[in-house]
């Protein structure tokens, strides 16, 4: 897997949200996105899940162009990014375990097969008890984990991680880490945004780089090598459009 | 691919969770095809009351004093072979005489030296249900200017009137129906829109995570021809409750004037294409609505 | 201690925001108050129809042969007396017999033998616009037993149709209008209702931040009020171009029958009575909606 | 000022959130709440805003029973006590500095000076150029510091900061510990929780408390010591009740 960005012009109105970013990142890799406040790591994310378009420049994911996609494969390629927001995006007034599994439901996987890939997705993040609450009654913690349960129950190809220990307390932060961690090992290309220095210490990634005002600043090897060398894999456009490539199975 | 089994329970959740929304929803539906159903159940009853006044529309054709009794039957032949002719009723000289003295009553007394033959032989024509008044006055014409024709009556005063008042009404129904109508379009297509938009956070967040417009829509179809068919079906409750209290009332009014009218209600079909009319509101209704947070994401 | 500034800045900016829960308001009240005032120019102008009718309303009492003159004179100044009776204008058997010869027509001839005096003397009586049926039954029975009246003619057949037919449009009016009105209520409030439901979480912060219930309302309420007064404009607007549109095409229709005859519009007092109804119903229909969110908190 | 709380039965549904909590807390005290996520922290500073009402125990703010005040009184406490939200709780379509300004707004202070005031606030966050832009148009760690400038413009007698620095990186939640150092200094109350460890080792508190399962499991004294010891203030409720007792003025 391959993925391309370089802007010439920032998303989001006026301000120069990115500019000029270029990266290549291969399958398998953990990259830590760091940066002040307003840096634009979120932006960045975002652009890769096409939920922003960026003016200027390319994103390639498995060989396709981001910024070029027709309107309505773009569900297709979500189907194979798993984000963890920022600010969660989940439905506050449906069950922990309904949001978890929406990610399975939209592909047609059956109620009941969902439902128990969602609980051991909410058993990953130690939520297994709360899976019947309304996320409108839990904890910003315990809705933080419920957003990386959904990003990674489908076990997708890309994981974009917004800044995903920010209400958790360092134990579970460890925890998420190894989460993350042993996902991108199995071959999921993780991105993940954060500040927390405790992060950016203990995560075993492959690359660090580090973003300000848009612009790549900084850019280091992390301890961990690649599982494999930064290569391009043979486009599978059909996969992405039609949707029937399922990661779960591809994967495993 | 994806089981309707989803849609459904996603659907029937929706309508749970948010009852508040349901009941706007199939409320305006429910207010809007009732209205419309009381301005078609009221058109189609002028229409009948006119039908049935109509029926009674007479002309009275005055025969010439030297008329014979063979040219009146010649006349009655070619008026009966018109389709819009229902009755014609040959009146003697005599007959007329014995009505007139009936009309005056107690001062009948009055026409006793008048010769049996002194006023004029007429034929009185009851025109059919499906006559016109152009058809009537087409008639009239025609009489007018026929052999052994003295003069043609047509349509007393009251009648005319009546007649206006009754057309007048039916425009009436008509142009209300239509503001009513489209009226009704508009508050149901705001509020189904109301309600769509109070969760377009959910269908954000649904697309975020990958799902196909159609699998954000569908729950939102079903829940709109749902809440038609609900709302159709109410407005057809309370126009059936309406109609069972005003109708006897009616024709109630009606009975001491006219033999009989039943106030009708609508046909098995006509309720029919109501409940379809609901569930196509709802339908489109939600399907344009949710096509605006669909399309934006 | 607030500015009432503020609010209205405030209520300027949450219409500027979200003009579609703006306009569902809008519409709603405008369409409701449209169909109210629809029902009530109908009604306005079907009672003034049976006025104009009505007051063509007439008795026709016969005195008996041998009543004086005297005292058909001493009959009309009782009647005259009477606040439902409008004109008395008494008939000589002479004058009778003349018009008895007009209806003839070319007839006439017939009553060349019948002396002057052979038809009664009669009092014809024109009941005033605000007699109604049952008060010109009373002075039917008076008359009918009063001495030297012979008998008592009310009402032909069809203007007894023609009345009961403006009753019954008079009661459909008023029932249509009612449920119309509770319909159009329903309607409203919901609407609003969506609308405040949609910025629900709006109203939970301010609270959260220590807004009074009364801050949090005021900016609805002015909005309510806003949405009311613009609705209540459009619908009195929409509502004069229907009358400007019908009314000469009704008036036309009524002209060949009758003298004349204006279909009303509202009066002022009316037209402002609506504007006030709109913004009542928008001020209500938002403190009803805000406050169970306001409670909430 | 005194603060006193406990429960028997803690808020929110079945779950005991808050068990037998029993806290006071003195004029100017910087307190620090820790513990892991779904600990009650979050429970706990809504019960003092009286967002919750506790099922059991009482919490005392000035010498008034928060759980037992009138309804209508409730604004008026808030007035008085600033709250950086979790979640932020901003107004998502309205500009930066009408955000803020709103807390002055609702105490009827003039458009003009509750702009110039919000301002300054935003300023004292690094936000003051973003001043006019929509909430939903900025970054995370942008929106967090706009919840804290909200909660500090009024110069409230509480400050209640719920995981103020989730989402922001370590030399902005440096800056941002300073400016409740100062002003608690200054006589403001403050309450601050987190899982932050950075914000734990730096923050200058008067009291560490660790709250687990609802239940206070350790109380250390901080590095600073508190400006005044813990007394009983004369209770000032005609203040709370009137609205009359502004802080800004009050304090200066
Ligand atoms: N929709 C938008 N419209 C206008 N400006 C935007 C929009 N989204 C983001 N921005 C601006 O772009 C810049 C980068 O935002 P972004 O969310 O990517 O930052 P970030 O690195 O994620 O910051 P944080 O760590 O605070 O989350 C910010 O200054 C923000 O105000
Ligand atoms: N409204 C509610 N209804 C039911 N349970 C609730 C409600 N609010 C909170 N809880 C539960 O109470 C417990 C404590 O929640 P609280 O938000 O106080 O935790 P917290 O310490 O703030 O956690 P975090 O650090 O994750 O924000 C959690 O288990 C949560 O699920
Ligand atoms: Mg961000
Ligand atoms: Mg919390």
């Amino acid at each position: 897997m391959s993925v391309t960005k370089s802007f010439g012009r920032g998303s989001g109105g006026e301000v120069l949200a990115l500019q000029d970013v270029d990266l290549h990142v291969g399958k398998g890799e953990l990259v830590l996105l760091t940066g002040p406040s307003g840096a634009g790591k979120t932006t960045l994310l975002r652009t890769i899940f096409a939920a922003e378009r960026p003016e200027g420049g390319e994103i390639v994911v498995a060989g396709r162009n981001i910024s070029r996609l027709r309107r309505s494969s773009i569900p297709f390629l979500r189907r194979n990014i798993g984000v963890i927001f920022q600010d969660f995006k989940l439905l506050k007034d449906r069950s922990a375990i309904d949001n978890v599994a929406i990610t399975l439901d939209i592909r047609g996987i059956r109620r009941k097969e969902s439902h128990a890939r969602a609980l051991e997705a909410l058993g990953a993040v130690g939520l297994a008890e709360a899976a019947e609450k309304r996320v409108s009654c839990l904890s910003g913690g315990e809705q933080q984990r419920i957003a990386i349960a959904r990003a990674v129950v489908g076990v997708p190809a890309i994981l974009l991680a917004d800044e995903p220990t920010g209400n958790l307390d360092p134990e579970l932060s460890h925890d998420i880490l190894d989460l993350l961690d042993s996902i991108s090992r199995r071959g999921t290309t993780v991105m993940l945004a954060t500040h927390d220095p405790m992060v950016v210490a203990n995560a075993s990634c492959t690359r660090l780089v580090r973003l300000e005002r848009g612009r790549i600043v900084a850019m280091e090897q992390g301890v961990r090598a690649p599982i494999a060398p930064p290569r391009l894999l043979t486009p599978t456009p059909q996969g992405l459009d039609a949707g029937v490539l399922q990661p779960a199975e591809a994967l495993s | 691919m994806i089981r309707p089994g989803y849609f459904v329970r996603q659907a029937l959740r929706g309508m749970r969770a948010k009852p508040m929304i349901q009941l706007a929803a199939v409320g305006a539906i429910a207010v809007g095809l009732l209205l419309v159903g009381v301005a078609v159940v009221c058109a189609l009853n002028v229409e009948r009351l006119a039908n049935h006044w109509g029926r009674g529309t007479q002309l009275t054709v005055y025969l010439k004093q030297d008329a014979t009794r063979a040219r009146a039957d010649a006349l009655a032949k070619l008026l009966r072979s018109r389709h819009e002719v229902a009755r014609v009723r040959y009146i003697s000289p005599r007959d007329a005489r014995k009505r007139l003295g009936e009309s005056l009553g107690s001062r009948a007394a009055l026409l006793a030296d008048v010769e049996p033959d002194f006023l004029p032989a007429s034929l009185e024509v009851e025109l059919s249900r499906e006559a016109d008044g152009a058809q009537a006055r087409a008639i009239v014409a025609l009489l007018g200017a026929a052999r052994g024709v003295e003069e043609v009556d047509y349509l007393g005063r009251w009648a005319q009137r009546l007649g206006t008042l009754v057309g007048l009404m039916r425009t009436g129904a008509i142009l209300v129906a239509a503001i009513i109508a489209l009226a009704c379009l508009y508050i149901v297509g705001s509020t189904i829109r109301l309600g769509v938009y109070a969760r377009r956070e959910e269908i954000e967040i649904q697309q975020l995570v990958g799902a196909t417009p159609a699998f954000v829509r569908a729950p939102f179809m079903l829940e709109g021809a749902l809440q038609g068919l609900v709302g159709g079906a109410l407005a057809l409750l309370a126009l059936y409750v309406f109609h069972s209290i005003a109708a006897p009332e009616i024709e109630g009014a009606l009975a001491s004037l006219l033999a009989r009218l039943d106030v009708a209600f609508l046909s098995p079909l006509q309720l029919c294409l109501g409940l379809v009319g609901g569930v196509l509101l709802g339908l489109v209704g939600s399907t344009v609505a949710t096509g605006r947070y669909v399309e934006a994401a």
